[in-house]
């Protein structure tokens, strides 16, 4: 099958979008210039122009009202920004206002943010954080992070299309990986969690970039006996728990690995919905694994000891299941990690 | 740009007798439907914070009676003049008063966030400045779409306190959209006075002159200025020549929210209450239209008796109809 | 002891600030008029003039920098608004600035937000949320709400004098009430929940508003055998988690009850941290109470609906405890309801 | 008020030669800092988004040289310039650059969030705008205070597209705040240029003029004119007279972030960069000096030779120091 980036699954989709529906626009600061949004948004602009694609200024919070009163109008459009911790600035029409407009006007928002978390190289405190939790509080709003180039183009295209107001939270560390994507138009259904591996002992549920590290881990598992169920949540609202109850259902063990805090997360949502839905099946306490409790740092040293990655997910596993199950676990030391971090910057 | 009026006279017509009489038709349809809301009001029947427009009614009539019905307008929580003069369904409205099933939203939004997007009356909202930037996106889409559509959003002198006022001019000014922001400076927000607020309180419908937004200072009891200016408003967004700011001075007669006034615990003085109330916006233009002999009393009285009528049913209907069922709570939330 | 309304404690805190350190004022639209803030302000400003107590612009989000910029300079700025959903305008400078602020620049930021969640009479969408959730989801500032008039003075005050940003959440429902309020200048501590009643049955964790319905509903339950354990969260962050533990591993049940969202909320932190730490002890599902998922209605006949109240904490009691517990519940329509809504606008 | 320059000449000053020297002694240090910077960048061991000064040095040393050390400074991301000119410590900011313990935020902030408040470089902020707010409540903590500080905030002119900035301005207009905004006009944000972002692209100098903030528009490759400028907004500001706004034109050299050139991709017309290298702030004040006699060659030589120094002995330091442990995590949070 064709392999594409994550990022030109995005830039394809976009691109697609727009042939396929004339109401479909993009704006956002820089999306015209060859390496602005990291080049998913210029082959819709060189396709299409600059009526279709434009800059514009730096005021987040009016331009969701522009996208809002453009949505509500019969347009469809797309608001790009580099950082989901600028949208912070753009709670108040996000929150306030596009989560309330169809039900309180009864006519729909069909609006869509694509925004990036940031992660590692430095980042630090205001360019790295992970809000999913923070936008899918909101009633009205849905929120979907896509974890593979498959899924990026799939989810996008749901989201432009969706008649509600959808923020696409897109992941930094993804953007240059590849994977399998039809050329076609398709769509990947807003609230249905992926399982991407079958298993009876445990299931793991991971979100965007912990995705990434969730595969790597259960590779680094094959050859012990455990069996993980591995599922893709994709969709943060509306949650898809019922893929996951009927998950826990069957292993028992549940964790659940978020890219944002830990704290008032969306692990934390999933864990008391199975908790409240699925006690009896029970069979070890939920593990949540989140950022912890602080700003993000700058510094590599620190970023190794805030991110969470195959270790915790490992200790987490250990943790949930008897002894005898863990036993074949080799020593980190041993294990072959394939997911070396080679960004270099400079953003 | 920049000066205390439009410079072009593009599009100003004078209001024709026809025309004046159905300002005051409207004017009194809103004055005295409030009438009727602050009267019935002490009887917990209509239970959602109500903002009276009660001294106001001039410049929603005369903004909106230079639109057409497709020319969409936000409002914000003072929403009831906008509702009415963009001709939203009178039953509808006071049905969401007593927040039923039958209301205009359902019963989900009450007096402060009323809408009829049927009649462009797009929506209220009762964060401060909420609806600019969504007006200017109305304005985005029909430049994207090359229609001559011309949006309108009206808002208080509070509003422009807000950064996303400026935001939005500066957008509008660059995109040349067809958007006319209408400030009804009544210099209060709640009780505070614009002095109080505001570094500079005279020179709201300057404030776009520094993003190509021409503005015009107008006495927003004139009904017949505020449609002039609307006119010349609307004429420049219509044939492309971009945004205008128009500032509406006028005066709130009640307390902020309910049917109290603020003289009544001293906070106003009460001379500047008469002195306000002595440019009543209705009954000037009732005056000057019988000075004019357009109208004579009995025409005066009959229109009174339409209105009456029709204020009546409205709240008949209203008091009649159920409340919304339970099921209604998880409707459209998407 | 000495009775005051909740809004009158919150007045005396902040004379009482005023009077103890210069450096305390109060900035907020409306702080100096005779209404504003519901008469929580005038007082300081009676005593203590326009320099400071003072109106300001509406600009919620420059006045969060105002604020903090004043903190850095050694003032105690308190700033008042009069509902949290307009907080979300300062979004930005709540979180991406005086969160993080500390950490980056080992200054600290001692300012104190002082916020109303709007409830009843048709407060519709954009005047009642709760977004606790939302700003305690950020490492760096701290939430309290209180439920109490004790502790809506205590907490005050010790927003006042700490060290870093609090928001203070207060419930428009509370203000009319009275309680005990001593006239000396005391502090709650931050970060420590409040065990109203020992109780061996179940533990009932409740919130802000909240905890006024519990109080209720342990009352409605008197002449059963069912022995609550009734704890006032007070913090929100951060969360008091050990009092919840200790509680739980006596009773084995866990509801909590919150003012906000249900999803994504502060029941689901409560609920999977207990989940978490405390799986061995529970004999029954956690039961989460909060509100719905769709915006805020304005219908009475709709809020009636939306807003939990007795009726659902007694119907989670029936959950979580056997039968034979519960049996003894009289019909709803014989209770005796001592909370009656009797608010009547406007505001 | 309005016009392109301050009409009060009071509490200006030319420059004396002493002073001269000592700003080219500064800007000479930004430059070197950065050159360096910049060469061993790709190395990979100074891991955080950096983004050069250089192009902008006389903005930062005009301004801050017109204040005390005890005026608070809140910068942008663009920050070293602010961290030297301020008198923060050189080994403390490469330290930081290589993201080690003995940085000047312990390695929590990489190039673009340093600051250094001991010396009154309070904060920088990678939020577009962030800094403004901020610094106007430092100007409004010394007004309470009744002291004669005065606070300054840099940002880009990308900054002025965010409202946060209009309702700054108001608040500092209203209250005659001692606050100066130094926006720092380099046409572009990111790729982006000024006149697709901004409705009229040439007059940020003058947007205080709405709310009672006179404003000065200056060559910010000038720095006797930045200085200049900044003594007459300090003065205004210390005797209590309120804000300004200083807009210094100048030129990024460098991409927006990391070592490499805009012209490298074709993105920006060789040319136009050229003819701001001709504009080069250091080499400029330089030639002067040397014209006018103040320094001779050998002195520059010297000058260059002490710079060298610290910028060797400052890289010296942060290789050889610590990395964070893993215990500092959690320090500072509250
Ligand atoms: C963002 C925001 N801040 C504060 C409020 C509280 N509030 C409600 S109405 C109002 C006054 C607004 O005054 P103005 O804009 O002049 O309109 P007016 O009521 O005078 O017509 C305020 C401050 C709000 N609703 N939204
Ligand atoms: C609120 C916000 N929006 C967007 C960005 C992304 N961004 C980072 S720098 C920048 C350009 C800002 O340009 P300007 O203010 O002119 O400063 P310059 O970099 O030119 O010095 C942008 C858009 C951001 N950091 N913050
Ligand atoms: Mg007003
Ligand atoms: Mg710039």
């Amino acid at each position: 099958m064709r392999q594409l980036k994550y990022r030109e699954a995005i830039a394809e989709a976009t691109v697609q979008a727009m042939a396929k529906d004339p109401t479909v626009f993009v704006m956002g600061e820089g999306v015209d210039d060859p390496k602005g949004i990291f080049g998913t948004t210029r082959p819709a602009y060189e396709a299409y122009g600059d009526q279709r694609v434009f800059d514009i200024p730096l005021s987040e919070n009016a331009t969701t009202g522009w996208g809002t009163g453009a949505a509500l109008s019969g347009m469809k459009p797309i608001m790009v920004h580099a950082r989901n911790d600028f949208i912070l600035l753009a709670m108040d029409q996000i929150a306030n206002h596009a989560a309330k407009w169809s039900y309180m006007n009864r006519r729909r928002v069909p609006w869509t943010i694509r925004t990036i978390v940031g992660r590692g190289w430095g980042q630090a405190s205001q360019h790295s954080q992970s809000l999913q939790a923070t936008f899918a509080h909101f009633p009205g709003i849905k929120v979907v992070m896509p974890a593979t180039p498959y899924d990026a183009k799939g989810l996008l295209l749901s989201s432009i299309f969706d008649p509600s107001p959808v923020i696409v939270i897109e992941h930094r560390k993804l953007f240059e990986r590849s994977g399998n994507v039809p050329k076609a138009f398709y769509k990947v259904p807003i609230g249905k969690a992926n399982v991407i591996k079958k298993g009876k002992d445990v299931t793991l549920v991971a979100v965007s970039d912990m995705v990434r590290e969730a595969v790597q881990t259960v590779g680094l598992l094959k050859g012990t006996r455990i069996d993980v169920e591995l599922i893709d949540l994709r969709t943060v609202r509306p949650l898809d728990i019922q893929t996951i109850i009927k998950s826990v259902k069957k292993t028992g063990r549940l964790i659940v690995c978020d890219t944002g805090w830990k704290q008032f997360g969306v692990a934390s949502e999933i864990s008391s919905q199975v908790a409240e839905l699925a006690f009896k099946y029970l069979k070890a306490p939920i593990v949540r694994i989140g950022l912890p409790d602080c700003p993000t740092p700058c510094s590599y040293s620190l970023e190794k000891v805030f991110y969470p990655d195959y270790k915790d997910i490992i200790e987490a596993i250990k943790k949930v299941l008897p002894e005898q199950k863990t036993r074949k676990i080799i020593p980190y030391s041993k294990m072959k990690i394939t997911e070396i971090d080679n960004f270099t910057g400079p953003f | 740009m920049g000066g205390r009026s439009l410079n072009s006279s593009k599009g100003q017509k004078s209001a024709s007798n026809k025309q004046l009489v159905s300002f005051y038709q409207t004017m009194l349809k809103i004055r005295k439907f409030e009438l009727k809301v602050a009267e019935l009001f002490g009887e917990q029947e209509m239970r959602s914070p109500t903002h009276l427009y009660t001294g106001h009614e001039a410049v929603a009539t005369g903004i909106i009676a230079a639109l057409r019905q497709s020319d969409p307008v936000v409002g914000y929580y003072r929403s009831h003049g906008y509702y009415l003069a963009k001709g939203g369904d009178p039953n509808a409205m006071i049905a969401e008063f007593y927040v039923k099933a039958t209301g205009a939203n359902r019963g989900k939004c009450g007096s402060l966030l009323l809408s009829s997007p049927e009649v462009g009356y797009m929506g209220s909202t009762a964060i401060v400045s909420g609806g600019i930037s969504i007006a200017t996106g109305f304005a985005l889409a029909a430049k994207l779409q090359k229609k001559d559509t011309v949006a309108v959003c009206f808002f208080g002198d509070g509003a422009t306190e807000e950064g996303v006022f400026y935001e939005s001019l500066n957008f509008a000014g660059l995109k040349k959209l067809p958007v006319i922001f209408v400030c009804e400076n009544n210099f209060y927000a709640v009780q505070s006075r614009i002095s109080a607020r505001q570094a500079i309180s005279d020179n709201i419908y300057d404030r776009g002159s520094i993003f190509n937004v021409p503005g015009a200072q107008i006495d927003g009891n004139n009904v017949e200025e505020v449609f002039s200016a609307a006119q010349k408003a609307v004429a420049r967004a219509r044939s492309g020549e971009g945004p205008t700011i128009i500032e509406a001075k006028t005066y709130r007669w009640h307390e902020h929210v309910g049917p109290g006034f603020d003289t009544d615990f001293g906070w106003r003085p009460k001379e500047e209450w008469e002195r306000w109330k002595a440019k009543d916006p209705v009954k000037n233009l009732e005056k000057t239209l019988i000075l004019n002999k357009v109208l004579n009393e009995k025409d005066i009285i009959r229109i009174e008796s339409e209105i009456d009528k029709i204020v009546l049913k409205a709240f008949e209907f209203a008091k009649k109809s159920p409340l919304p069922a339970p099921s209604e709570l998880f409707k459209d939330v998407y």
